[in-house]
């Protein structure tokens, strides 16, 4: 579905990225885990049209997204939750959601459907309706992120470090969800630091490392993997 | 020790620089450089090192000069007293002004800049007994030190150069000192630089007063050099000329103030071949430069020392970062 | 980064050395016009420049002075303290006029009057502050413009004993134009034992006048003295109307400038003005100096122009009689009697004052007629 | 007395207040989208004016044509410059596009003086010229007129930003430009309907003052004070607090110069300018929102 060939990106004189290959199959969860700095974000904004490769493509369902503008990418089906959620502060949680679907004209009954059932999946979202979204908890913000990535109707899910800075209760519910909506057949692709949570919720993953993937097998295979012990789970393993 | 060299090198040139323009015009405009190099300095210190977009350092300006008008015409205090009176007063202004408004972020300091200019504008029009009102102080004498008077275009010269030379020796080893890199640091992450222990709201306070005593000593020269002050000479325009002049040399560079205020000075010169046209020139000349100067000449300079060098090393990317202050 | 250094070094000096030059032949004679051409002002300066002009034109038509062709050097101040000062600067060193006319702002005129003292230029100024001549040690300068002690004492003369008005309010603008003009009905007022019932000042530029009017109208004054600029009068006229301040106004020169008479409309009827120029002036003199302007640039001329075309007789005469001599151009201009100008009589007097004249007139039916000439 | 003298004051001050809140309208407008204080404000003013002007004074132009070809070659204008100078410098700091709009100040001042000359110009009175005297105050018909368009086109704003899914779009790009984008935002045409509206609206403003004020080309940099002094006292950025800060500027105005001083009026307003950015830079209008880290 999602087929990224050897890509290199650059900012400015740095290279962050540096021959990048990866797919994600129809219906699959895959996880990309790396340290800070490694250049996970950087991919995300690669797939979403942010960024701009120097060279390789972006291949969505045939199509090279590398050629697109973002706005056009978007339409494709493909929802980004970014990093750091990026709500919009001063609209109501409605309005965010509402914001999620902007690129889908006209299909105001299939709108209106997808709006029900993002508010059945997080119902807080439905009681906090007319608040502006600045008022919400740290939990809360990620939940409407991403519910409104799922109001686009998407295909594939990009979720950008969705456990950063929740307590690990809120973490599960929060993988809990992404559980849910691969289940309706989207994809997902989560991009994380938190290696232990991703691994365990994905089919397959792959380990990012100075901006060159490494490692990649299934969620499983990598878990058991010794380096990968020692380096991302650590402690986390123990907790 | 190079940079010494350099500086002596260009210290040599900008002395016999008069002698190769026998014209008293060009000697004048030379002059005019000087005082707009002395403005630039000041505000490349509070904008360019500090980023506190200001707006109303033509304030300052009026406070020099105003302050060795009314000194040398009411009291008869010479040249030197002027000065130093001068830059007590805009020293004092910088202070009280700053404290209250300096905590102000973005837009909203350089509005209250504005505000600031505009107020101090209306006092030297209104308070007449003192400014003399709208018609200002006319007749301040010509600066004299020792018996020496500085009543030509070139000795003035002379004078504006050993004084903006002193201004800058200060400003150059303040701003490579390291307070230099703490002002550096509290310009590009306020929040960060307090993390490091760094008392910004103080390191703001004292490089805007600074800046205003520059300011304020440059009024001085410019009430001596024109023997005249009027209210009109200080507006918000001619704030934004300050700034134009810093944003176009190269914000946040060392010799911006000095490439600015050559080329708007110049500038303003050869537009007068256009009659009514000038300004009209003059304004789509700006919006032109400033695409083309993304980081004022200074940064095009910097980008053109690193390719001779042929370091082309992100440090310098860094370097001409204006970008980055944003 | 030497090398660099030195490269914007040179350009620097190169810039320098083709800093613009006025130059041309020898025969002719250079005369600096030193006006606002932009801003605010650009209005008086562009009619400055254009009077001016019209006068070197027609010389030059009947062969210039002396065998020489006069030629106007054009310099714009902006109305500016700062930029006059470079400006009237390359006049004296660049373009080595003769003399200098200009300019109508007053601090300009005090900006630039010192420097033309010191390099020994005649300079015809045309701003209307009293502050002007007050400078005995000057010699070189002579000032056309009747100043506002002049204006104002005739105007005041004219209320006082022609109408009989004696509770006045003052209205006047902050700039250094309508603060002169204050101070000087002020101190005649004083002469007839007079104070003033209100004093309200305004901004140039200021577009409501609600309040200023409505002290007036509380103030129990018979009488409005407007000193100001035309475009804040015709609006401070429009809004009297509005509020109902029915009271007699009496303006200064400035207000009847430019488009004033279209701007206040029907809300001018009546008013009372002070001036050295109208263009319903019928002497002859008058109508074919506005004749020959209109045919040449198309418009009618403003009371710079007036001002200015007169300087410029002035001293074409004077060139005339005394040759290029700075020194001899200079005792000539002092010395001045007994003339007539467009703008009435010109005499010199002991200050290096010209301008004499004043006329006053009143709206009737959208038009001015002469009611008083001194 | 005092009370109707007042009242009066208060009532001449909403008359010039409804002119301030046109201008800090448009200016609100720029900022609340863009961050950016548009230093032409002031000059769009006064090119709708002049527009008006060559429209229906000298091309003889029905009033309601002229009123829609000035305020689409205006908002064209707008664009135009924001296409061609301010979308480059959008990645630099934010004083290259503050310097930028003051050149564009400079040029469209002078280049209207070359236009329509150096002289004032006068609309024909397109309202009536009639004032109501209501128990001794007076209030003139043609500032009623204006404030209801100002309010008119408030709401109007209101409701295509708050009821109109490229409204909600327009807000989001304000308030996060990154992310409105990934939602599928386009920014150019966001920032262009930012420019174009703030520069169209200026030339409405300018063309119902047409007849009620007098135009010369350098009106603009009074304008855009008074507008931006009005935005600020109402909150810089909301719609609301530019209509209530313009009316508030006017009564202030009044109000000093009547019991204070005529001659520190200007002086005074700017303290207060100063002091509300310093107690409450959100405005008086606005609630404190919280700031985003």
């Amino acid at each position: 579905m999602l087929k990224i060939n050897k890509i290199n990106v650059f900012y400015g004189n740095l290279q962050v990225l540096r021959d990048v290959s990866l797919n994600i199959n129809k219906g699959e969860v895959v996880a990309m885990i790396g340290a800070n700095g490694a250049g996970k974000t950087t991919i995300i904004k690669t797939i979403s049209g942010i960024l701009k490769p120097s060279s390789g493509e972006v291949l969505f369902e045939g199509e090279d997204l590398t050629k697109l503008k973002i706005p056009k990418i978007t339409g494709k089906g493909i929802a980004q939750c970014p990093e750091g959620r990026r709500i919009f502060p001063q609209l109501t949680v409605e309005e965010n959601l509402l914001m999620g679907s902007y690129t889908r004209n006209g299909d105001k009954a299939g709108k209106t459907k997808d709006y029900e059932w993002v508010n059945s999946l997080f119902p807080i979202l439905a009681e906090r309706r007319k608040q502006p979204a600045v008022t919400l908890s740290g939990g809360e913000q990620q939940m409407l992120a991403m519910g409104r990535a799922l109001m686009a109707k998407p295909k594939l899910m990009l979720l950008d470090e969705p456990s950063m800075g929740l307590a690990p209760m809120l973490v599960k519910s929060i993988y809990d969800i992404v559980k849910t909506i691969n289940a309706e057949g989207i994809s997902v692709f989560v991009v994380e630091q938190n290696a232990f949570m991703a691994l365990n919720h994905s089919d397959r993953a792959y380990v990012l490392e100075s901006g060159k993937i490494v490692l990649s097998g299934t969620g499983k295979e990598l878990l058991d993997n010794s380096e990968i012990k020692n380096f991302y789970l650590g402690k986390k393993v123990e907790s | 020790m190079k940079k010494n060299i350099s500086l002596a090198i260009l210290a040599i040139v900008l002395l016999v620089l008069p002698l190769l323009f026998q014209s008293r015009y060009t000697q004048h405009i030379l002059n005019m450089i000087l005082i707009y190099v002395m403005l630039g300095i000041s505000v490349n210190l509070i904008f360019g090192y500090i980023g506190a977009l200001t707006l109303g350092q033509a304030a300052f300006f009026g406070i020099g000069a105003y302050t060795a008008a009314i000194i040398s015409t009411k009291l008869g205090l010479s040249f030197l007293p002027c000065v130093l009176c001068s830059a007590v007063m805009g020293c004092l202004a910088g202070f009280i002004i700053g404290i209250p408004t300096l905590r102000l972020k973005g837009p909203y300091f350089a509005i209250a800049t504005i505000g600031l200019n505009n107020i101090i504008c209306i006092i030297f029009l209104n308070w007449e007994h003192l400014t003399g009102g709208a018609v200002g102080i006319s007749g301040i004498p010509y600066a004299s030190i020792l018996g020496l008077q500085f009543d030509t275009e070139r000795k003035v010269y002379f004078l504006l150069l050993v004084s903006v030379f002193l201004i800058f020796l200060l400003y150059r080893n303040m701003i490579s000192s390291h307070y230099g890199k703490v002002m550096i640091a509290v310009r590009d992450n306020e929040l960060a630089a307090s993390a490091m222990g760094i008392d910004t709201a103080k390191v703001k306070v004292i490089v805007l007063a600074i800046s205003t005593t520059i300011a304020a000593i440059a009024g001085a020269y410019y009430a001596h050099i024109t023997n005249y002050v009027a209210p009109d000479a200080f507006p918000v325009m001619e704030s934004i000329t300050f700034l134009i002049i810093i944003v176009l040399g190269g914000a946040g560079f060392k010799y911006g103030p000095i490439y600015g205020a050559v080329v708007v000075v110049i500038l303003n010169e050869y537009l007068q071949y256009f009659e009514q046209f000038n300004m009209l020139i003059y304004g789509v000349l700006i919006m032109i430069l400033l695409l083309f100067l993304p980081s004022g000449i200074a940064g095009i300079v910097e980008i053109a020392k690193a390719k001779y060098y042929e370091k082309k090393k992100i440090y310098y990317l860094k370097e001409v970062g204006i970008d980055e202050m944003k | 980064m030497k090398k660099i250094k030195i490269i914007a070094l040179a350009l620097v000096s190169a810039a320098l050395f083709f800093i613009p030059n006025y130059s041309s032949a020898d025969s002719t004679i250079k005369i600096g016009i030193l006006g606002p051409m932009t801003g605010g002002s650009s209005m008086m300066g562009q009619g400055q420049r254009d009077g001016i002009l019209l006068y070197i034109d027609q010389i030059n038509k009947a062969g210039g002075i002396a065998g020489k062709k006069l030629e106007g050097v054009v310099m714009d101040d902006r109305g500016e303290v700062t930029m006059s000062i470079n400006a009237v600067k390359k006049l004296l060193f660049k373009d080595e006029v003769i003399a200098v006319i200009g300019t109508p702002n007053s601090p300009v005129c005090l900006a630039t009057m010192d420097i033309t003292e010191k390099e020994k230029t005649p300079q015809l100024l045309m701003g209307a502050s009293p502050k002007l001549t007050e400078k005995p040690n000057n010699k070189w300068f002579v000032r056309i413009t009747p100043s506002d002690v002049i204006m104002a004492s005739n105007f005041v003369d004219f209320i006082v004993k022609d109408k009989g008005l004696k509770k006045l309010a003052i209205l006047h603008d902050s700039s250094d134009y309508g603060k002169g003009g204050k101070d000087a009905v002020l101190a005649k007022m004083k002469k007839y034992g007079l104070e003033p019932v209100c004093v309200e000042s305004f901004n140039v530029g200021d577009k409501d006048f609600a309040a200023q009017l409505n002290k007036i109208k509380a103030s129990n004054a018979e009488a409005i003295v407007l000193w100001g600029l035309y475009i804040e009068g015709a609006q401070i006229l429009t809004q009297a109307k509005q509020y109902g301040v029915k009271l007699p106004v009496f303006g200064s020169s400035g207000v009847l400038q430019g488009a004033f008479l279209t701007l206040a409309g029907a809300a001018a009827e009546g008013l009372y003005i002070v001036t050295y120029f109208s263009a319903d002036n019928p002497d002859p003199k008058v109508q074919k100096f506005i004749d020959e302007y209109k045919s040449k640039f198309g418009v009618m001329p403003t009371p710079t122009s007036a001002l200015a075309y007169d300087c410029a007789v002035l001293l074409g005469d004077a060139i005339k009689e005394a040759g290029t001599n700075k020194e001899a151009i200079m005792a000539k201009l002092r010395s001045v009697k007994n003339k007539t100008g467009i703008i009435g009589k010109i005499e010199c007097d002991s200050n290096g004052q010209l301008g004499q004249g004043a006329i006053i007139m009143q709206v009737k039916n959208g038009k001015t007629v002469v009611v008083k000439s001194m | 007395m005092i009370t109707s003298l007042l009242s009066q004051q208060i009532i001449s001050g909403i008359a010039i207040g409804s002119i301030y809140a046109l201008i800090a309208l448009s200016f609100s407008l720029t900022v609340r989208a863009l961050n950016v204080i548009h230093f032409a404000q002031g000059e769009f003013f006064m090119l709708g004016a002049f527009g008006a002007i060559s429209c229906y004074m000298l091309l003889g132009l029905p009033f309601w044509l002229a009123i829609i070809i000035t305020t689409l070659v205006v908002a064209a204008l707008g664009i135009a410059l924001q296409w061609v100078f301010y979308n480059k410098l959008w990645k630099s700091h934010h004083v290259f596009l503050l310097m930028s709009t003051q050149g564009t100040a400079i040029a469209l001042a002078n280049g209207a003086m070359l236009i329509w000359g150096p002289d004032a110009w006068r609309f024909p009175k397109i309202f009536s010229e009639n004032v109501y005297k209501i128990g001794g105050l007076t209030i003139p018909e043609e500032m009623l007129w204006i404030s209801f368009f100002a309010i008119l086109i408030m709401i109007g704003f209101n409701i295509f930003l708050y009821q109109t899914k490229y409204g909600m779009g327009f807000r989001a790009a304000a308030q996060d430009r990154e992310t409105a984008q990934l939602m599928g935002v386009n920014l150019a045409v966001a920032d262009s309907f930012v420019f174009g509206s703030s520069a169209g609206l200026g030339a409405i403003g300018g063309l119902l003052i047409a007849p009620i004020l007098f135009i010369t080309p350098y009106i603009g940099p009074i304008f855009t004070i008074k507008g931006f002094t009005a935005a600020i006292l109402g909150g810089l950025g909301s719609i609301q607090g530019a209509i209530f800060g313009g009316f508030l500027l006017g009564i202030i105005e009044n109000i000093v110069t009547f019991w204070i001083s005529s001659t520190y009026k200007d002086a005074i307003v700017f303290l207060i300018l100063i002091l509300v950015l310093l107690i409450k830079p959100s405005g008086l209008l606005q609630k404190k929102t919280i700031e985003k880290v």
